[in-house]
């Protein structure tokens, strides 16, 4: 499983650095709104957390569709299929490459969007925290519109659609929870610990339910 | 398979070759230009006297503003680039285009956090969504998405169309990001760094900027050359693997006979 | 030295003299490893001009 | 080591495209499945290989004294199908290494199993950069990296010249020899002594 773990990551820096693609994503994501919204300092500073995550989110989204139907593409995914360990844990383990090649540089080039929008030091803090106990769950959820799509010549788009409803529970506890540090009556921890528990639960419940995708979609 | 698509009548060696000849000679004349441009700026700007209204941080538009002209600079390299292989299918212009990329980009990343520098003591924050920054930000996302547009095909040769063709089609987008000041509105406008570019600057100013600006200039040239000697050994080193693969496989059945 | 300001103007010296001698240092870099490969190419018997045949 | 395949019956959208196929293979012997195009050739080895759920019938994998052996007959199988199974923007060694440690049990070392398919000289050079001869006798050599009781190729020899062809056959012959199980959809004569044929027939 390290050999896949590491085969994942070199394919992700060869194939034109997916590592790059999802930040710069994330950048321009997040340089689009002050021109929708208006260079408003104070406005800018307040939608930050929102901003963040929802450019963390379709960035997290970049390259899901690759995630089993490249494999398909190149015959490897029979081979994948057929070996003894658990096609979940298989799963599991390139749904954590996607994460650390694509959500774990967004949380680390968070600090300086986050100046960028005017957000306090506490809550850059807070957003990084909470992007990564969330973005997890997006790949982890994404494991499983990629299995479903992995016959499907533009999955893509269908992806998206899929899997966007089904993360914005992520989206709202994580948002909340960056609320509550930021500001006094609303709690950080319950929130914070949502997110924690909804990373967890897809976890285990994404993998399980794209292997049995996977196993079924087989021709 | 894939090699089938270089075609050696277009990569003819002898302008590379002939290229590689001029840089090897022309690249340490560009260092020593390099260093004693810089040293002079480099001395003008520090006996330069405070600035009335900024202090000392006006030190630091000796090194931002360059930073900033060559951001623009390298870009309009990169366009004649595109341009030489959009019409003559130039393979060094390809060469060029790719080495300029990530020299643009460092150049931009600098103007950008030298003026980050420069604003928080000026302007208390550390980033502002005035026209112009977001102007320069824009050309960062530009430069990255051409960086890695030329590393996302398995096969260079083939990178260089549609990275021409997205330079140019970028390089449209530049005056567009320009008259921006006018267009977007933005509330730091009079404030902005555009103050430093009105004429009006002292000559106690405008030397050391400008050889400066020259010393930038020639790091670019030195850099750029250096980078397109390393991308055509690149190349090289890639048709030679090539073809000892398929060179090797031919011999094969001598070895298997035995 | 500088004024109250050192601590704005110093580092943007900093980074920018990291950022380009960094960036030609890796250019270098680079330039003598393409070197070494080509060598090793060569002395394996590898001829440049891929001869079409 | 026996391998029983019976009543095998396979169907794709509704579709029955393979119905009733049986046979039995013991250790060192080979079945060559012949056909039509699109006489179920290629699904009868997936069906066999656990890569499509059987619409009827078994397959089993029985060891000498008669008794089945752990787990699913597809954790003993090699498959190789049409495509190659390799990413192109890894090398050579890269793709071999990811298969050899994925898959387990290793067999024969990287740089041997290239040395048997003449592909030394290849170890460090990109996928990409072979030719497509060269790149299915690189996922033949994965074959050889790890070591499977039952391997199951579909047109193994295509893109391969005579001469690859013949090294193919020679390996087959060797694994049937050390006492394996081969399934080969090919029109190649293995030439393996315990051969047996299969012809599948297109229904409708």
């Amino acid at each position: 499983m390290t050999a896949l773990l590491k085969r994942e990551i070199l394919l992700s820096i060869r194939a034109g650095g997916s590592a790059l693609t999802g930040v710069l994503f994330f950048l321009a994501v997040v340089s689009v709104f002050p021109f929708a919204v208006g260079p408003d300092t104070k406005l800018l500073s307040h939608l930050a957390p929102a901003i963040l995550w929802i450019g963390a989110l379709l960035a997290s989204l970049l390259g899901l569709d690759r995630l089993f139907a490249q494999e398909r593409e190149d015959g490897s995914l029979d081979m994948l299929v057929m070996q003894s360990h658990p096609l979940a844990l298989t799963i599991f383990v390139k749904a954590l490459a996607h994460w650390i090649m694509t959500g774990l540089p967004l949380v680390l080039a968070t600090p300086l969007f986050g100046v960028m929008l005017n957000l306090s030091p506490l809550g850059i803090g807070a957003t990084m925290i909470t992007l990564l106990a969330g973005t997890p769950a997006i790949s982890f959820i994404g494991a499983v519109g990629a299995a479903v799509s992995v016959k499907l010549p533009r999955g893509g788009m269908l992806i998206s659609v899929l899997v966007l409803p089904l993360v914005i529970p992520v989206l709202i506890f994580g948002v909340a929870a960056i609320t509550g540090a930021l500001e006094d009556p609303a709690p950080f921890t319950a929130p914070f610990l949502f997110v924690c528990a909804i990373t967890l639960f897809t976890s285990v419940l994404g993998p399980l339910a794209a292997s049995i995708m996977l196993r079924h979609s087989a021709d | 398979m894939s090699s089938e698509t270089i075609k050696p009548s277009i990569w003819a060696f002898a302008n590379p070759t002939r290229f590689m000849g001029f840089a090897n000679k022309a690249i340490p004349v560009l260092v020593i230009i390099t260093f004693l441009l810089l040293a002079v700026g480099l001395w003008l700007s520090f006996i330069a006297p405070e600035d009335y209204q900024q202090g000392y941080t006006v030190l630091i538009m000796f090194i931002h503003v360059p930073a900033a002209w060559l951001a623009m600079m390298t870009y309009s390299v990169m366009s004649i680039s595109a341009i030489g292989t959009i019409v003559w299918r130039h393979p060094l212009a390809d060469v060029s285009l790719r080495s300029a990329a990530p020299l643009g980009a460092m150049f931009t990343i600098l103007a950008l956090a030298t003026g980050s520098l420069w604003g928080k003591p000026m302007w208390g924050t550390w980033w502002e969504w005035d026209a112009r920054m977001t102007s320069v930000l824009v050309l960062l996302i530009i430069y990255l998405g051409l960086i890695a547009l030329s590393k996302a095909f398995d096969e260079p040769s083939e990178a260089a169309l549609p990275l021409a063709v997205m330079t140019l089609t970028g390089f449209a987008i530049i005056p567009i990001i320009k008259f921006s000041v006018d267009w977007w509105n933005t509330l730091h406008q009079p404030a902005s760094v555009s103050r430093l570019d009105k004429p009006a600057m002292g000559p106690e100013f405008l030397y050391p900027l400008l050889i400066m600006a020259l010393a930038y200039m020639a790091i670019f040239f030195t850099l750029h050359m250096m980078a397109m000697r390393n991308e055509i050994l690149n190349r090289r080193i890639r048709t030679m693997k090539m073809s000892a693969a398929r060179k090797q496989s031919v011999t094969i059945p001598n070895e298997g006979a035995t | 030295m500088f004024g109250e300001h050192a601590g704005f103007i110093i580092p943007s010296y900093i980074i920018s003299f990291c950022a380009i001698s960094g960036m030609a240092i890796f250019i270098m870099a680079q330039y003598k490893s393409r070197k070494q490969e080509l060598k090793r190419l060569e002395e394996a018997g590898v001829k440049r001009r891929a001869s079409n045949d | 080591m026996k391998l029983i395949i019976e009543n095998l019956s396979l169907s794709r959208a509704g579709q029955e495209i393979v119905t009733d196929i049986s046979f039995e293979l013991s250790a060192g012997e080979a079945l060559i499945v012949t056909g039509e195009n699109g006489s179920g050739k290629s699904t009868t080895l997936r069906g066999v290989a656990g890569l499509l759920p059987l619409s009827g019938g078994s397959v089993t994998l029985l060891d000498e004294t008669g008794k089945q052996f752990e787990g699913e007959t597809r954790e003993y199988c090699h498959y190789l199908g049409h495509q190659n199974g390799m990413k192109p923007a890894l090398t050579v060694r890269e793709n071999l290494d990811f298969w050899q440690k994925f898959c387990g049990e290793p067999d024969l070392t990287i740089e041997q199993a290239l040395e048997e398919v003449d592909l030394a000289h290849t170890i460090d050079l990109p996928f990409s950069y072979l030719s497509a001869g060269m790149k299915r006798r690189v996922s033949i050599a994965r074959l050889l990296v790890s070591d499977r009781p039952i391997w199951i190729v579909d047109e193994p020899t295509a893109g391969l010249d005579a001469q690859s062809s013949k090294m193919f056959t020679n390996l087959c012959q060797t694994f049937c020899k050390g006492g394996g199980i081969l399934i080969a959809a090919t029109h190649l004569p293995l030439g393996i002594k315990t051969e047996k044929t299969l012809e599948i027939k297109a229904l409708r």
